[in-house]
């Protein structure tokens, strides 16, 4: 569906996405890596908001590979490339409805009208309505997006990025902040969406991680140090020392955890 | 006429003439909320729309528009200039979106104030460009407005030069038949804009205001619907400065081009209520209200005439300290310096009712989803 | 042409408050007459001290014909002047010195008040915006003035048989001032500065125009802002373009500017014009004082090169009753003496009372039927003082040149500035201060 | 006597009413974690300590002296330091910059820069970088760093281990296990592991009011207890 | 004709004189904006009454020397007087400045810009208005310069000085020299002491800054304080200068190139205004140079410094300084 190659991103002088190559297939592939690692600036890369020092991306449409590389956020959009934001990124003034209202609206050739009114396009807001009822926001969505708790919102940045039927999406963290509860939701969504479409998933909580992927990516330092599927990852050595090896309950006790070590090599390049 | 009673009313409503400019201006003031509160660009140049529609009427009139005689009907002109406005706003805009925030506001008033020197420098649009070019005698009658052509639903505009009509009994002075015919083109572009507002381009005008990051991400291409919205808000902007020049029959650059003439619609937006459309033109009868309240030095009303006539010679002659009389005094803080007490009303209007009129009152009355809206603009701070 | 003077005398009794005026002599009808005028001069603000010296002017001249002190609550507003028979309603209006307000204004006196009459106008733009889209559209006649650009008596755009100008004008401190220099004094080349607008754009084309003429050379010309202060790269440039003398066609907005650099910096050549009103008397004056030290001499001024100055008209430059009178009444009524805008705009006033007397009626077009040739009887520059040329309506008077003096102790209260003109050097008849019927730059012949 | 109390809080945004009479207590010393579902007024309640959004009714006590009223300085003053949950940096400042503006007294900004870098040695190598161009992590980081070099007496600490990968929040679980030694926390976390890892005891916040609370040693993160109030 | 003036142009003389000259009119800009870069830079308060501020500085500076020297006063104490001046100019709007923020500007920060500017707008019709006033009763002509505070200035301030065949104005000299004055004392207060940091830090976010326990209330007040300080600093050095001079429509004169400075340096920097108000103090200056010997153009100055705008922002649209939106997380 998405393919990179040799994907590579430069700032001054750290290369925080460093010659990636990855395809995404019809399945629910997550990203994983510590903080640092380029996961959000390869998320970037992709949608267009930043272009890349190098290498190409490509997305598959109608069995052809399109180049995408250069094109503009709102192209890669419009052609199907749609994503959450790991910091909650929503129109606050406007309902919750609206919210959703005007991603489904992008989709459509109606965007243009100028001369009809907005209620002519019942379509629209139904679908939106089907949306929120989808996150678990339905009883919202009169309410500004603006007065949601901070885990709410995480829900209405998933569903503005189901609007308008995607390609692919990209989710950032969409369990940034939720609480337990909410994450079980939130989860069951994204297994859900992953029935429909394919999936890119940023994701630190491992539970989750494991649980809902076909195939995880690590990233580190830029760079794709492991790919494959959940248990296989995990088990990787590489991966161990570079991520996982962390936090584990009952540690702070016995103070064996360090962590200066494991970051330290990080994007000094 | 002399009455007590007149004379209050006279010191407080504004004349005929007044509101036939309420009209014009607030209709510029419309045009500059549809961009500046709907988009959240601030439009900070966008009197050289008005001035390019003020412009363009004259000059056709004065037959110095190539291709177009002085004969040309008023609507035509009016159309004209909208479309030349609407070149000039793609022209702007192409460059200027590239920028947001204050830089776009400054961008644009850069741009303005260039075509307002270019303006005032240009010696083919009047013998004094500086002046500002006046109708002259190759276009004696009075611009009309209705259908082209069909001289029963024209009527010809202007104070010395609008058709006077008889109707049920009374009759309309040139300036009344003006107020309304004027009033008619304003409530025609004013149901457009509202139209266009909820549609789905204005939704996505909305949204841009809202967060344009995320609008992009969604799939809009929001550098194009700017440039439409600053487009068709220029197209407006130039009808309101041809309805102007159509009424005034003269133009000059400072009160077209310049910028303190976008700083008035600005005013206008915001005591009417920013993103309300509507309150721009109550905000500007506010402010003409006002303003005529308290600077008519001599012209029968407001308020400096009527202390003088209310306290009589004699209490006037009265003196205070040293050598001031207490007309003096009146003389001294009144004449001439209603800018002190209009600005005085504006910080105040800031400061306790900062959403506006129509805002306000649209919040007392619990407006629904549309009208809670526009209350804020660009988003909450952080 | 002119025949009767005396109309002036008969109503004294009437102290000019009696508005029922049923005594009216002369009319024969025995009925008073009103006339309605809209006089449109700067009220208030920065430049309210032109239209009080235009008012003021006004006024005397009214007052003058109806042998009664010129009225002294002269703000805005409604003022009633009575002189002979006649009632003048003068309604008064704030210009701000703007073309904008000033057609609000007259469009607001013709729509609303029914004015017989316009009169007024001290910025030049003002008053062509006036002519153009009032007078000519409404039909009211206008008693021009102060402005002074030339350009509205000699083109055919607004020049008009409704359009009457009493007040001297650019063309004639040009016909005056640049005549006297190219043929008085060994200036064979000048250097031409004026502001950018409808006033400074007249001074320059009629000196060019003049000097030229007289076979000066011009050797330069630049517009500049009205308030512009970079001067000093200007005059250098004046300099170096040979110039021996240098005319600046400006207001009191820049002439401070320009004279302190000048004065400031070591120039061969000298500078004339116009010698302007009070305010720039004094504002020149302090610049003066500051730059060339005090007590100020007539030598040092001479020795800066400052002048001379053609005189529209001043006070002291005219030895005849009607001037005697007006000068006093004027100084007593207001407390400053008259200056170069008030003998204009009195001649106005003097002139539509004798149109009214002349034709018997008030209605506008009477009013400016009777002006059309009109031979001023009363005014400051002497018993028929002034006549209107029937080509353009304006009217001819002598002019004056003169070299700035300290101000002598007489004067000192009711002038107010360091400076004042100093005896006239010469004299120019008023048919040779006049654009000739025939010159090419008259583009007006009606 | 505690360190903090609250007692009987409520708070509103606008109208609509966030906190319904919060009552708890931090002895000093002591880590207390704050627990609840998404907008039941966690964030809110550090909010109105602080005084950034005061409280209509109700009373908080910082060492026997009334909070309310006072301005969010002066409360920080009195030894209050804030971790939020948004990370909030002075993006424009450099990371140095961020932590001396945390540090009231000139004299201790080489202890203060000292303490933040051995916590986080990514923050040393990154002391000279705009903070606004750090990673989420490392900007999460570089919040904590921000509150320990404060040398406050209370630090409220909203949700530390947000979007950090598991061994930063290790690194960020160490630093704060590392400075409650010195310094009585209330923390919001969202992570109940970790919250129980950390803190001495707990409040459950339900719908604006604290419905539960007891010891963490008592408990286990799939407790009872927060299963109902954590869970659907 | 433009051959002809382009090779007098390049006469070291001609182009030294234009340098001298610019580098005086850039002292002067950096003056004019300072003020307004720091408020509107830290602030992000878009003060529309700069102007006016600067123009009641002018004043006052002209009242305190116009009361103190008299034509006898030596050259050198003129110059004393006229840095007392400063300095109690300085002070009597750092007050007022203070009271205006505490009054009416500090209900207005939780609300968009769009209202300080409204506030500050109709702050400086009643500034202009109260001074119109006052000029009225004292029958000062309040729309050309005062002169009698022109005439205050040291004589050598008007006489020419020659830098080998440049010929300059003491005058430029002097300007110059303020201009460093000031440009140096501001960006050391601002990088080199605690106050600027916590004057960065709470003009970033507010809340957090106070919750570090900054107290970002008096910190803005300061901010807002200082700045119309400067503004009446500038207002008296342009009070000696024939160019300005205090007059009432110096208020309008004075804010549009300070716009214009502050949006080509770039929002909140500093170091993008000094540069701004060079590039902007030179362009004036050659294009003064040009229109006074070349071309016939009214508006040609005016018309420069407002292309400066449009061009700078077409080719690097945050100003020449500003930040690049930080994109990413
Ligand atoms: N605009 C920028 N300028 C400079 N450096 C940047 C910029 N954006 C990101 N970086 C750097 O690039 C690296 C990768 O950042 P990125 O945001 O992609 O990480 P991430 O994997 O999403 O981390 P996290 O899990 O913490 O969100 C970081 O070191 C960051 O500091
Ligand atoms: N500025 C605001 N205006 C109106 N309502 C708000 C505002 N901020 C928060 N709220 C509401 O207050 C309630 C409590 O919010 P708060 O942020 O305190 O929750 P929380 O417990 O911290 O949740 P989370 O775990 O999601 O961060 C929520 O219902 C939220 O919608
Ligand atoms: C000073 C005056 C001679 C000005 C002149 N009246 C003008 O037209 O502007
Ligand atoms: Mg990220
Ligand atoms: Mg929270």
């Amino acid at each position: 569906m998405l393919r990179t190659q040799g994907l590579t991103r430069e700032f001054g002088g750290l290369t925080a996405v460093d010659s990636v190559d990855f395809e995404l297939d019809t399945e629910l592939c997550s990203l994983i890596g510590p903080n640092g690692a380029g996961k959000t600036t390869f998320f970037n890369l992709l949608t267009g908001t930043l272009s890349p020092t190098e290498g190409t991306v490509e997305l598959r449409r109608d069995g052809q590979w399109e180049d995408i590389t250069d094109a503009s956020p709102h192209e890669t959009a419009s052609k199907g490339l749609h994503r959450s934001y790991q910091v909650t990124n929503v129109f606050p003034n406007s309902t919750v409805l609206e919210n959703v209202r005007v991603a489904e609206q992008a989709h459509s050739d109606a965007a243009t009208t100028f001369w009809r009114n907005v209620d002519h396009y019942d379509e629209f807001t139904e679908r939106a309505h089907e949306l929120l009822d989808r996150v678990g926001l339905a009883h919202r969505a009169e309410d500004l997006a603006s007065t949601l708790s901070h885990g709410a919102k995480r829900k209405l940045e998933v569903a503005i990025a189901l609007a308008g039927d995607p390609a692919v999406l990209l989710l950032d963290e969409p369990n940034a902040g939720v609480s337990s509860e909410s994450v079980d939701e939130i989860r069951d969504l994204i297994e859900a969406v992953a029935e429909d479409y394919p999936v890119l998933l940023v994701e630190h909580n491992m539970d989750i991680v494991m649980g809902v992927s076909d195939r995880v990516v690590v990233l580190h330092q830029g760079a794709v140090i492991a790919d494959g599927p959940p248990a296989e990852v995990r088990a990787n050595p590489d991966v161990q020392s570079a991520y996982l090896g962390g936090y584990e309950p009952g540690s702070l006790d016995d103070g064996t955890t360090t962590g200066s070590d494991t970051d330290a090599g990080e994007g000094t390049a | 006429m002399n009455s007590p009673v007149s004379a209050e009313t006279q010191m407080l409503l504004p004349t005929v003439e007044t509101m036939v400019g309420v009209l014009y201006f607030g209709l510029f003031a419309i045009s500059f909320d549809f961009i500046s509160g709907y988009t959240g660009y601030l439009s900070f140049g966008h009197a050289v729309f008005y001035g390019t529609g003020a412009y363009a009427v004259i000059l056709i009139a004065n037959g110095k528009m190539p291709l177009l005689g002085p004969g040309t009907p008023f609507m035509l002109s009016l159309l004209v200039g909208g479309l030349i406005a609407i070149v000039l706003a793609i022209l702007v805009g192409l460059v200027s979106f590239r920028l947001s925030g204050v830089y776009f506001a400054m961008i644009t008033l850069g741009f303005a104030q260039v075509f307002y020197v270019f303006v005032r420098g240009w010696d083919y649009v009047a013998t004094n460009p500086r002046d500002g070019p006046a109708v002259g005698p190759s276009h004696a009658e009075g611009f009309q407005i209705g259908i082209p052509g069909i001289d029963q639903l024209s009527l010809s505009i202007g104070v010395l030069t609008g058709d006077e009509i008889a109707l049920l009994g009374s009759t309309l002075s040139g300036t009344e038949v003006s107020y309304y015919m004027i009033g008619l083109v304003v409530l025609a572009c004013y149901f457009a804009m509202q139209r266009i507002i909820h549609s789905p381009f204005g939704r996505v005008m909305i949204a841009i205001r809202e967060n344009e990051e995320r609008a992009i991400a969604i799939g809009y291409n929001t550098y194009l619907y700017k440039l439409g919205a600053f487009a068709i808000s220029g197209f407006f902007a130039a009808v309101a400065g041809g309805l102007f020049a159509g009424f005034k029959r003269s133009a000059s650059p400072e009160n077209s081009f310049y910028f303190l003439v976008t700083g008035d619609a600005l005013l206008a937006s915001i005591i009417g209520g920013f993103g309300t459309l509507a309150g721009s033109l109550y905000g500007h009868l506010f402010d003409e209200t006002v303003r005529e309240f308290l600077s008519k030095a001599g012209q029968g009303g407001g308020l400096l005439p009527y202390l003088r006539a209310l306290l009589g010679q004699e209490t006037l002659d009265a003196t205070l300290l040293g050598e001031t009389t207490i007309g003096g005094l009146i003389d001294l803080l009144l004449n001439g310096h209603a800018s002190l007490y209009v600005g005085l009303v504006f910080v105040l209007f800031v400061l306790y009712v900062p959403d506006g009129l129509l805002g306000t009152l649209r919040t007392r009355l619990g407006g629904t989803f549309a009208e809670a809206l526009p209350a804020k603009l660009w988003g909450d701070s952080e | 042409v002119s025949d009767d003077s005396s109309m002036t005398e008969q109503d004294d009794s009437d102290g000019g408050t009696t508005d029922s005026g049923t005594n009216g002599e002369s009319g024969g009808s025995g009925s008073a007459q009103t006339v309605t005028i809209g006089v449109l001069q700067p009220r208030a603000g920065d430049l309210k001290y032109y239209g009080d010296q235009a008012l003021w002017g006004f006024l005397s001249g009214l007052a003058y014909k109806g042998g009664t002190e010129p009225p002294t609550d002269a703000g805005s507003g409604e003022i009633t002047v009575t002189a002979g028979d006649t009632e003048y309603r003068l309604l008064v209006r704030d210009t701000e010195f703007s073309a904008d307000t000033a057609q609000t204004a007259a469009t607001n006196l013709v729509e609303n008040e029914s004015v017989d009459l316009l009169a007024g106008c001290t910025s030049s733009a003002a008053a062509s915006r006036v002519v153009t889209t009032v007078v000519n559209q409404a039909q009211v006649p206008i008693m021009l003035g102060p402005a002074a650009s030339a350009d509205i008596t000699s083109n055919s755009d607004t020049c008009s048989d409704l359009v009457y100008r009493a007040s001297e004008n650019t063309a004639m401190d040009a016909r005056s001032g640049g005549k006297y220099v190219a043929r008085e004094t060994d200036v064979s080349s000048v250097y031409l500065f004026g502001a950018d607008y409808s006033f400074g754009r007249a001074v320059v084309n009629n000196y060019r125009d003049v000097l030229e003429a007289e076979g000066v050379d011009i050797v330069g010309e630049r517009f500049v802002e009205q308030g512009y202060a970079e001067w000093d790269g200007l005059l250098d440039n004046a300099e170096e373009a040979g110039a021996e003398g240098v005319v600046g066609g400006f207001t009191v907005a820049t002439l401070p500017a320009m004279f302190n650099a000048f004065l400031s910096g070591e120039y061969s050549y000298r500078v004339f014009g116009g010698f302007a009103t009070r305010i720039t008397n004094s504002v020149v004056g302090g610049t003066m004082q500051s730059v060339l030290g005090e007590p100020l001499t007539e030598e040092k001024i001479r020795n800066s090169r400052l002048g001379p100055f053609t005189t529209r008209y001043h006070w002291n430059q005219y030895d005849n009753p009607i001037n005697d009178a007006f000068v006093e009444r004027y100084t007593t009524a207001y407390g400053v003496v008259p200056d170069l805008f008030s003998a204009g705009t009195f001649t106005g006033a003097s002139a539509i009372h004798q149109a009214i007397q002349e034709s018997g009626s008030t209605e506008g077009a009477d009013i400016a039927d009777a002006l059309k040739g009109m031979t001023v009887t009363d005014t400051p520059k002497g018993e028929n003082g002034y006549s209107f040329q029937s080509y353009n309506n304006q009217a001819r008077s002598a002019m004056t040149v003169a070299n700035p003096i300290p101000t002598t102790d007489e004067w000192a209260d009711n002038w107010g500035a360091a400076i004042m003109p100093g005896e006239p050097l010469a004299r120019i008849s008023a048919d040779e201060t006049t654009i000739p019927k025939d010159s090419d730059q008259m583009g007006c012949s009606l | 006597m505690s360190l903090l109390e609250l007692n009987g809080v409520h708070t509103y945004y606008g109208d609509s009413h966030i906190l319904e009479g919060v009552d708890l207590s931090v002895e000093a010393g002591e880590v207390v974690a704050l627990a609840g579902r998404n907008g039941v007024g966690k964030t809110t309640t550090l909010r109105t300590i602080l005084q950034l959004t005061p409280p209509r009714e109700g009373s908080i006590t910082f060492r026997d002296e009334s909070l309310v009223g006072l301005e969010t300085h002066e409360v920080a003053e009195r030894g209050l330091g804030w971790i939020p949950e948004d990370r909030r940096m002075f993006s424009q400042l450099t990371v140095e910059e961020n932590l001396r503006a945390a540090i009231p007294d000139p004299d201790d900004v080489g202890d203060g820069l000292r303490l933040a870098f051995e916590s986080f040695p990514i923050l040393e190598e990154r002391r000279g970088q705009d903070a606004g161009t750090l990673s989420g992590g490392q900007q999460q980081m570089l919040a904590i760093a921000r509150g320990l070099v404060g040398d406050n007496d209370l630090l409220l600490v909203d949700e530390p281990s947000e979007g950090l990968a598991p061994q930063i929040v290790a690194d960020v679980a160490e630093a704060l296990s590392n400075a409650s030694e010195d310094v009585t926390m209330l923390l919001v976390e969202q992570n109940l592991p970790l919250a129980l890892d950390l803190a001495d005891r707990f409040y459950i916040l339900d719908k604006g009011r604290v419905v539960d609370d007891g010891e963490t040693a008592a408990v286990t993160a799939d407790d009872e207890r927060f299963r109902r109030y954590l869970s659907a | 004709m433009i051959v002809e003036a382009l090779a007098e142009f390049l006469t070291l003389g001609e182009l030294g004189g234009v340098i001298v000259n610019g580098l005086a009119k850039s002292a002067l800009y950096v003056m004019i904006a300072s003020g307004l870069t720091l408020i509107f830079g830290l602030m992000g308060v878009l003060n529309f009454a700069h102007g006016s501020l600067t123009m009641v500085g002018a004043y006052l500076g002209g009242l305190l020397m116009v009361v103190t020297v008299t034509g006898g006063t030596a050259p050198l104490t003129r110059l004393g007087l006229f840095f007392v001046a400063i300095v109690v100019v300085f002070a009597l709007l750092t007050v007022l400045g203070g009271a205006i923020e505490t009054t009416i500007i500090r209900p207005l920060y939780d609300r968009p810009p769009i209202y300080q500017i409204l506030l500050t707008f109709g702050l400086t019709l009643v500034i202009e208005e109260l001074v119109r006033i006052v000029l009225g009763v004292y029958d000062l002509q309040p729309l050309s310069d005062w002169q009698a505070a022109l005439a205050t200035k040291p004589q050598f301030l008007r006489e020419p000085v020659a830098l080998g065949p440049v010929s300059a104005g003491w005058m430029s000299l002097f300007q110059i020299l303020l201009g460093m004055i000031t440009v140096v004392g501001i960006w050391a207060f601002l990088t080199k002491t605690r106050y600027g940091l916590y004057i960065r830090a709470g003009s970033e976010d507010a809340e957090m800054a106070s919750a570090l326990g900054i107290d970002v209330r008096q910190v803005f007040t300061v901010v807002f304080a200082l700045g119309i300080g400067l503004a009446g600093v500038a207002g008296t050095l342009l009070m000696w200068d024939p160019t300005w001079g205090a007059s009432v429509p110096l208020a309008a004169e004075t804010l549009l190139p300070a716009f214009i400075v502050v949006i080509v340096g770039g929002l909140g920097t500093f170091r993008g205004t000094v540069a701004a108000a060079l590039v902007v103090g030179m362009a004036d200056a050659v294009t003064t140079w040009w229109f006074q010997n070349a071309i016939q153009f009214t508006g040609l100055p005016e018309l420069v410094l407002f292309l400066v705008l449009v061009v700078t922002l077409i080719v690097r649209p945050q100003g020449l300084f500003g930040v690049e939106e930080v994109g990413g997380h």
